[in-house]
């Protein structure tokens, strides 16, 4: 039990870092980028080639690699989301699975097809045992990075005007754009920052699998969307809570049944059963900002 | 010619089936160019089973191979020799069948969820299928595989794929023709009609929640048969063969193609199967070798930020262009013409007539009816009836609850309390297609038709309660569906011409102006002669000299059409000057009722409009509770078209 | 668009490399080989010591290679071919092939070419630092020097991608290349498709040699050097008695029906050798994330992992019970780019493997290296002069023992085709390949295809173990036993 | 004579193949209040939000303080003086009343922000009652409130000219009493304002200047005190609106959302032929009967 609750804790802080940038852009656009969890794939690539290629430390190329989602995201939302103002929320997504078909390639095409890597720990050192689980450092600098990220975030979008913008943006483009804040900043913002996150996801989870190869993050960024969704999609709080939720049935699932893919089959079920319960999700009625005041 | 335009494709897909096999014996391409070929007809089939989904009904699925998976299958399981060992020919309608069975229970959650959400479902059911279902040992073999033969007819086999083209080609023509009988018959309206909005559809008769899943399940069968056609073009599948990654590939088609155009989404099929082997084998392509798929990515992002309409909008546009010049700008506002009379329309289920109710019963009553959102009480324990025959307005400030009031007596919105009787029937229970059925029509504040459909085709869809043929009949067009269709057409056609409308029967609604869109909208509620017409602000975006067209319209309907209306309405002249009967609701309660020159004059009335210090509290009281819905919260709920209105 | 994910990368892990080798057979063989016994050996198409020697001047180095491997194996490649005939005829098991009709007999063979393709997940061939020039080093070494009997060899290569679907299409457009045969590439998800295909082909014009350890029985076209799942399974029980006696067996297994009659062997086995096993879990493909297993896994009590995946997961599998503290000893298949990746951790314990091909080591030619060390050294040294410089494969690193396998698994089709002789038809190569029964392939552990079920290859494997190469310190395998039957 | 602060020409604009905007002009003086007036669908949204470059011009140009603006993003034109108080209030109503109020000033508080301080003082003053809520989330405020607080929110950023669209839509009589009374006050203290006003009478007590709007086009544009009753009827089409019980109870109806579509009473009168006569009559015998 006590390992269930270490893995599951471990794994769905990772899921609540994919689900955060899903629903930080689902917030600005109204959509789901799914091409999120390639980005972070993506990243590593980026943090990959300046660590381990060229030998400098752990922290130039996560900042690289944060710095690069950023700049794809927001050119993503430039070039492609902004021309969409008018369109379905639909049609936004599925040019989003054109970017993520298009990273895959290029991962594939310019990093040598699918050569596998390996990416440096942030912290090296073996960890702690709890309940019989190894917490490595880099785990725990998840957990505290996500917390970090959750006050962060809190602070960026209550206590500054740009991310008060932001949330206003969410709440109505229109009146955003008529009191001066330029939308588009604050579109191309949310999708930057939707996609440094999931960088960050996929930097704190690469040491625990050990290596990646192009599509490394595809079915953490599946859980982050089932995390996101348990969520309400909307609330960051629910991100958090919706990632915890499907690290644990994830693990207790796998613990308790023992059928061909019980991981996604649990988290399917969980997923429809919150949706057809409380289609707005578990936070409904809990909303970041309130939390954040408190 | 526009016959041959539109069976163009049809005869273009029959020449090849009758050709590829000659073409193919007479060594035109290779065998693995043939495969190619074939692999890209089977991608058109299951492109255009996800387009009825996509572009029709409007329920996306990220997951849609997995039905073709299913198909190929159980078509494995029917035709391999050590199983089912039966003919291609029998596996097909199995194949069909099972894979609407399949569709039907991924489209249960569809009846909930929409939009994203319903992507996000269909991916998990992908993954789910692919890791748990398609692994079991007696449909595929594991990874193993299963080989399904291609077909064998006496002794003549299909092996060589430039023959089994033509099998090919025959059936992406009947996944066509049955795709083009739901365009054209009472299915293609109603998903459209659901697409737009549901709450429209449901005015027109069309319930919904049958309709999105009798998309799932043809959208389903028609992928099950492509999943055949997958199956046996390879002559083998796995359990590995139908990735997630295919599904991504056949949205991208669609919506490259064009949501809901048929040729473009064949179109686009072929490119995207074909672009990657053309960049391969033409030798001074191949700078591009191995782009095939940046490309590819490329160019979706491309086609939905800039051509939302994908190639089929592209194409239309430059057609377009060529035919007629700028849209018609100082178009002139119509006076309402004279309402159709159309007679009560056979194929009517039967139903109580306005005939068979007792002089003092009224064709509409609401009773003690009570709706709450929240914390607020939006409509309180109101009653009113509508007598046969007569015009009965209902008044109130803005946020009184009038819209919410018909929702409820529609079946929109089902009221936490009290009672609703049609015809002297109970109707609380009954959903409003059912109610609409029984001889209910209503208009809404917004225009409610079908933008993209012509006038045509929103009256075809407006007469949805008459259209009185199974699926099955209008999916093959035998049977009473042609008849009917027939006959639909012609009081269409009638109506139109009523309405003088001649000129614009196959214009898109979405091209006319509002006030010409608002007597399409007369024409589509008079259309199935109901008993009781509910009209929801008919006047708004009129013009005067029109609002005072509309009231001589409104004592058409009820003196020479014997229609019974109930009419909200802030055009107050416009209410006193025709209503029999006035009520006024103010706080979601009931206020007065009477004459209508009585009751504007009573105190409490103007106060309620005027704003006493109480009238006002309870004013600002609803403009409070009015800004509620108002946050900004995209989270899918039910979107009625009071909700749309705000 | 394919959006190329992870799982074809990892499946492309697997054995990666991309070129199978051997053997065919009609499967009408019973009834035919009696009357047909006499016919091969009056047509005496097999090569005379003296036409072999001519061969062999014309391709000196080659048989100079040639000449050190059978000083080593005891026979030359001529010799062998010599005595190919008569271990055929006093095999019993002489026939003469007529699937092929005389139009399709010498369809990709011509006096001068032969002419053949390959289906492979040239995508992610990327992934090892390969390209088609790499794979075909073996082949332009031999065409500068006379080709087969004066033919030039010609591969080509067509994208599989790791999907059935592909792999299909790859296979026919490489059948229209008129080939004289297919050849397959490794893995186990596509590989059941094109051998389908293969076999169900109306139009008999093709042989094929796939690489898939499954059952082959009643194939007649398609024919496999690589032992059987079952083998497999059988002798990875085999080194967990023989290595890590008494020790607790835990096995994470890939969620599969290809790979499940391993397990099946693996446990029947284990019983009859008293292993105990602790733990069995199936976990999905790429399911990345073995953490909560691998614990349930020491928790039971496992002291052997036996890892049924491929190399990636395998890699995942190594790399994550080190992050848990937890060092049992694993049992996979053998790649550098496991041990590569998990570098010193991998010696500690030293991980084991078994494989039919046998370890490469860049440069080191000691110990059981030392029986191949021919091999290794021509392998280095052709690769340096075709592939050379810069912009040539580094066989440093992990993709050098998968290309040393391709080097062995073409030189075993060339000792095939010497066998096949001047005048080699397809039918012929089938008669060649029917007769071996025990042969060494090239550097290759033997193989044989006159088992009851006529095409189950090789079932002789390497035993390896990591080792750190004291020339570049990197961590690769070595051999500890060389072409074993049973292992202990 | 001074340049206007803000001049329009010919601006056309529309929705899809629909042209709404067929060359509006009309031109704004400094200090003054202008009005523009006209019925549903005449096209007085989609002028404000051309206006406030959230729809886009297909041709025209808009002058503002000298400066050809019609190429500008709406926030640009912001940051050169224009204020909203846009249809529906649009207030943001998850965020609180001081957080609506501290985005109203987002580009004064780049600038200067003890300026946007003091502004923001000002507008407490101005409306106690948000000075009083000001922790209260704004979607919980009344029809009201929120519209003090939209009005509030564009003045904080300082604006040269506030354009207010639809002020009284959704509001009891009494509210917008009041909130006239507050806009005359903002006018009055130099702020220059562009109104939108459905209720006419309403619009009249403010504007000075009256802009007529009919299909698309201005066809009046002059002082309100030289608009003739009669012929601001004329113009309108709804001489029935003003004054009497039945102009009061329409006080209180709900906005129309803007529609793209041209009405066009000209073309409807004609049409009608001869039976007009009749009609009308019964129109003033219900305006008779309903007690004005």
């Amino acid at each position: 039990m006590g390992q269930v609750l270490v893995l599951g804790l471990v794994y769905g802080v990772i899921y609540s870092l994919f689900a955060v940038g899903i629903v930080l852009v689902y917030r600005g656009s109204g959509t789901i980028n799914f091409a999120q969890g390639e980005i972070g794939t993506f990243g590593l690539f980026v943090a990959w080639w300046f660590t381990t290629a060229h030998h400098l430390p752990w922290i130039i190329g996560a900042v690289a690699a944060l710095v690069m989602a950023a700049a794809l995201g927001a050119g993503f939302e430039w070039a492609i989301v902004s021309h969409m103002v008018e369109a379905n929320r639909v049609s936004v997504a599925v040019a989003t699975i054109g970017l993520l078909a298009f990273l895959v390639a290029f991962e594939v095409r310019f990093f040598e097809g699918g050569n596998i890597r390996k990416m440096v720990a942030p912290i090296r050192g073996t960890g702690w045992s709890v309940f019989g689980v190894v917490v490595s450092p880099t785990q725990i600098l998840s957990l505290l990075a996500a917390g970090a990220l959750a006050a962060g975030l809190a602070l960026l979008l209550k206590k500054t005007d740009f991310g008060l913008g932001v949330l206003a943006a969410a709440q109505d483009p229109v009146a955003v754009r008529l009191v001066g804040i330029p939308l588009a900043r604050v579109s191309a913002f949310v999708w930057g920052l939707g996609a440094a996150v999931s960088v960050l996801g996929a930097l704190f989870i690469e040491p625990t699998i050990g290596v990646f190869t192009p599509g490394f993050a595809s079915e953490m960024f599946i859980k982050g969307l089932a995390a996101a969704v348990v969520g309400g999609l909307t609330s960051l709080e629910g991100a958090f809570v919706g990632g915890l939720l499907i690290g644990f049935v994830e693990v207790g699932a796998n613990r308790v049944f023992d059928f061909p893919g019980v991981k996604m089959f649990s988290i399917l079920f969980v997923m429809l059963l919150v949706l057809l319960v409380k289609p707005d999700g578990l936070m409904e009625g809990f909303k970041f900002r309130r939390r954040a005041l408190a | 010619m526009t016959w041959l335009r539109r069976i163009r494709f049809p005869l273009l897909l029959m020449a090849g089936a009758t050709l590829a096999p000659l073409l193919g014996r007479a060594g035109f391409l290779s065998e693995s160019k043939w495969l190619y070929l074939g692999v890209a007809v089977t991608y058109a089939a299951a492109a255009l089973s996800l387009n009825l989904l996509m572009g029709y009904a409007g329920q996306i699925s990220l997951g849609h191979f997995a039905l073709l998976g299913t198909g190929a299958l159980v078509s494995g399981v029917v035709t391999s020799a050590d199983r089912g060992g039966l003919p291609f020919m029998v596996a097909l309608p199995v194949c069909a069948i099972v894979g609407g069975v399949v569709a039907f229970v991924l489209g249960l959650p569809a009846l909930r969820l929409r939009g994203l959400y319903l992507a996000v479902i269909t991916i998990g059911f992908a993954y789910v299928a692919d890791q748990t279902i398609f692994k079991l040992n007696y449909l595929s073999h594991g990874s193993a595989g299963i080989h399904l033969p291609r077909p064998l007819v006496n002794t003549f086999s299909f092996s060589r794929t430039s023959d089994f083209m033509g099998i090919l080609c025959v059936l992406l023509v009947v996944i066509w023709q049955v795709d083009r009988n739901v365009t054209r018959t009472k299915l293609g309206r109603a998903f459209h009609g659901i697409r737009i909005d549901e709450s429209v559809a449901a005015s027109f008769g069309v319930d919904p929640r049958r309709y999105k899943l009798l998309a799932f399940v043809i959208s389903g069968a028609m992928a099950g048969v492509a999943g055949s056609m997958y199956g046996h073009v390879y002559m083998f599948v796995n359990n590995e063969s139908f990735g997630f990654e295919k599904s991504l590939l056949l949205v991208i088609i669609v919506v490259v193609g064009g949501l809901g155009s048929r040729a473009g989404v064949i179109v686009s099929a072929f490119f995207y199967a074909l672009f990657g082997v053309v960049l391969t084998h033409i030798s001074w392509l191949h700078i591009f070798r191995g782009f095939d798929i940046l490309i590819g990515a490329a160019l979706l992002m491309y086609t939905v930020s800039r051509h939302p309409g994908g190639l089929a909008q592209a194409f239309q546009e430059s057609r377009d262009r060529e035919r007629r010049g700028t849209p018609d700008e100082e178009a002139e506002e119509p006076a309402l013409p004279k309402l159709p009379e159309m007679p009560r329309p056979s194929g009517l289920p039967e139903r109580p007539t306005v005939e068979g109710l007792s002089g003092s019963v009224p064709v509409l009553a609401a009773h003690e009816i009570s709706v709450r959102f929240g914390g607020l009480q939006a409509v309180n324990a109101a009653s009113l009836a509508v007598p046969r025959n007569k015009i009965v307005g209902l008044i109130g400030p803005n946020g009184a609850g009038k819209t919410t009031m018909f929702n409820a007596m529609s079946g929109l919105l089902k009221p936490n309390a009290g009672k609703v009787e049609l015809l002297g029937q109970d109707v609380s229970e009954m959903p409003a297609h059912a109610r609409a059925r029984l001889g209910m029509g209503r208009t809404f504040q917004l225009i409610g038709l079908a933008g993209d459909l012509s006038v045509t085709e929103n009256l075809l869809l407006a007469q949805h309660v008459v259209a009185s043929y199974g699926v099955l009949s209008a999916l093959t067009q035998i049977g009473p569906s042609r008849s009917v269709e027939r006959e639909l057409r012609d009081r269409a056609a009638e109506a139109i011409s009523a309405l003088g409308f001649e000129r614009f029967a196959n214009t898109p609604v979405k091209r006319l102006s509002h006030g010409q869109q608002r007597i399409v909208e007369l024409g589509c509620v008079l259309v199935t002669a109901p008993e009781v017409v509910m009209l929801d602000e008919p006047s708004a975006g009129m013009s005067p000299g029109a609002a005072e067209n509309l009231a001589v319209r409104l004592r058409d309907m009820r003196d020479d059409l014997g229609r019974t209306i109930l009419l909200i309405e802030h055009n107050i002249p416009l209410v006193l000057d025709v209503c029999d009967e006035l009520y006024v609701l103010s706080g979601g309660e009931i206020l007065a009722h009477g004459l209508p020159d009585e009751v504007v004059q009573r105190p409490d009335v103007i106060a309620a409009y005027l704003g006493e210090p109480a009238a006002a509290a309870i004013v600002e009281a609803e403009a409070e509770a009015e800004a509620t819905p108002v946050k900004a919260k995209p989270a899918p709920r039910k979107r009625t078209r009071a909700g749309a209105a705000k | 668009m394919r959006t190329n994910r992870r799982g074809r990368v990892r499946a492309c892990l697997i054995l990666a490399a991309l070129l199978g080798v051997s053997a065919c057979t009609g499967a009408k063989l019973p009834n035919q080989a009696a009357g047909k016994r006499s016919k091969l050996k009056t047509t005496d198409t097999t090569l005379t010591p003296a036409e072999a020697a001519a061969q062999a001047t014309t391709a000196s180095s080659i048989a100079a290679a040639q000449a050190a491997a059978a000083a080593k194996g005891g026979k030359g490649a001529a010799t062998q071919a010599a005595a190919l005939g008569k271990s055929v005829a006093s095999d019993g098991s002489n026939f003469h092939s007529t699937l092929f009709s005389d139009a399709e007999d010498r369809i990709g063979i011509t006096n001068n070419s032969i002419t053949m393709c390959a289906h492979a997940a040239l995508t992610y061939a990327a992934a090892f630092h390969t390209d088609v020039k790499d794979l075909n080093v073996f082949w332009s070494w031999v065409n500068d020097h006379g080709g087969i009997y004066g033919r030039k060899v010609t591969v080509t290569y067509e994208n599989d991608n790791y999907d059935p679907q592909t792999a299909i299409t790859a296979a026919s457009t490489c059948r229209d290349k008129n080939i004289f045969m297919l050849l397959g590439g490794i893995g186990f998800d596509q590989i059941p498709a094109v051998r389908d295909w293969v076999e169900n082909l109306t139009s008999k014009h093709l042989l094929y040699l796939y690489h898939t350890a499954n059952e082959t029985t009643g194939k007649r076209y398609s024919f496999t050097e690589l032992p059987t799942t079952q083998s497999m399974g059988k002798q990875f029980a085999q080194l967990a008695a023989a290595r890590y006696h008494g020790q607790a067996v835990g096995i994470l297994k890939r969620h599969s029906d290809n790979w499940e009659p391993g397990v099946t062997a693996f446990k029947a086995e284990a019983r009859r050798l008293g292993v105990k096993i602790v733990y069995e879990k199936a976990v999905e493909k790429n399911a990345a994330n073995y953490t909560q297993e691998l614990l349930d896994a020491k928790a039971a009590g496992a002291q052997v992992m036996w890892g049924w995946e491929n190399a990636l997961a395998a890699t995942e599998m190594v790399q994550q019970a080190k992050n848990q503290s937890w060092s049992p000893n694993w049992m996979l298949f053998p790649f550098n780019l496991t041990s590569q990746t998990i570098g010193d951790a991998a010696l500690a314990p030293k991980l084991s493997g078994l494989a039919m091909f046998p370890a490469f080591s860049y440069g080191d030619f000691s110990g059981e290296f030392a029986k191949y060390a021919d091999d290794m050294k021509e392998f280095q040294a052709q690769y340096a002069q075709y592939d050379g410089g810069n912009s040539g494969v580094d066989l440093h690193s992990f993709g050098g023992d998968l290309l040393f396998l391709n080097w062995t698994a073409q030189k075993a089709l060339y000792t095939q085709f010497l066998a096949c002789g001047q005048d080699c038809t397809r039918n012929k190569f089938i008669d060649v390949l029917h007769g071996y029964k025990k042969k060494p392939i090239s550097s290759s552990c033997f193989i044989d295809f006159t088992r009851p079920n006529t095409h189950l290859g090789g079932y002789a494997v390497n035993v390896m173990e990591t080792y750190k190469n004291p020339s570049d310190g990197k961590v690769n395998w070595r051999n500890t036993q060389t072409c074993v039957e049973t292992i202990g | 004579m001074t340049e206007p602060l803000l001049a329009v020409e010919g601006l056309r604009a529309g929705f899809g193949a629909t042209t709404v905007l067929h060359g509006v002009e009309f031109s704004v003086n400094e200090g003054e209040i202008a009005g523009i007036f006209g019925l549903n669908g005449a096209g007085k949204s989609v002028t404000m939000k051309v206006l406030a470059g959230v729809v886009p011009s297909r041709g025209g140009r808009i002058t503002f303080a000298g400066q050809d603006i019609t190429r500008l993003s709406a926030e640009k034109r912001v940051a050169a003086g224009m204020g909203h108080v846009p249809q529906g209030r649009q207030v943001f109503p998850d965020l609180t009343v001081a957080e609506n109020l501290r985005l109203g000033a987002y580009l004064l508080r780049r600038k200067d922000k003890a300026r946007a301080a003091s502004l923001l003082d000002g507008v407490f003053d101005r409306f106690p009652v948000l000075a009083e809520r000001r922790d209260q989330l704004a979607g919980t405020l009344s029809g009201g409130q929120q519209a003090s607080l939209a009005v509030g929110r564009a003045l904080v950023n300082e604006p040269r000219m506030i354009f207010v669209d639809e002020p009284s839509a959704g509001l009891a009589p009494l509210v917008v009493q009041e909130l006239f009374a507050t806009l005359k006050q903002v006018a009055t203290s130099g702020v220059t304002m562009v109104l939108v006003e459905q209720n006419v009478s309403f619009g009249l007590q403010l504007a000075d200047k009256a802009h007529i709007l009919q299909m698309g086009r201005i066809v009046y544009s002059g002082e309100v005190g030289a608009l003739d009753q009669q012929a601001l009827a004329g113009y309108l089409g709804i001489g029935r609106m003003l004054g009497g019980v039945t102009s009061s109870a329409l006080a209180g109806r709900r906005a129309p959302s803007p529609s793209p579509a041209i009405n066009g009473s000209a073309a409807a009168t004609s049409a009608e032929g001869e039976d007009r006569v009749p009609r009308s009559q019964r129109r003033r015998q219900a305006r008779a009967t309903s007690g004005s």
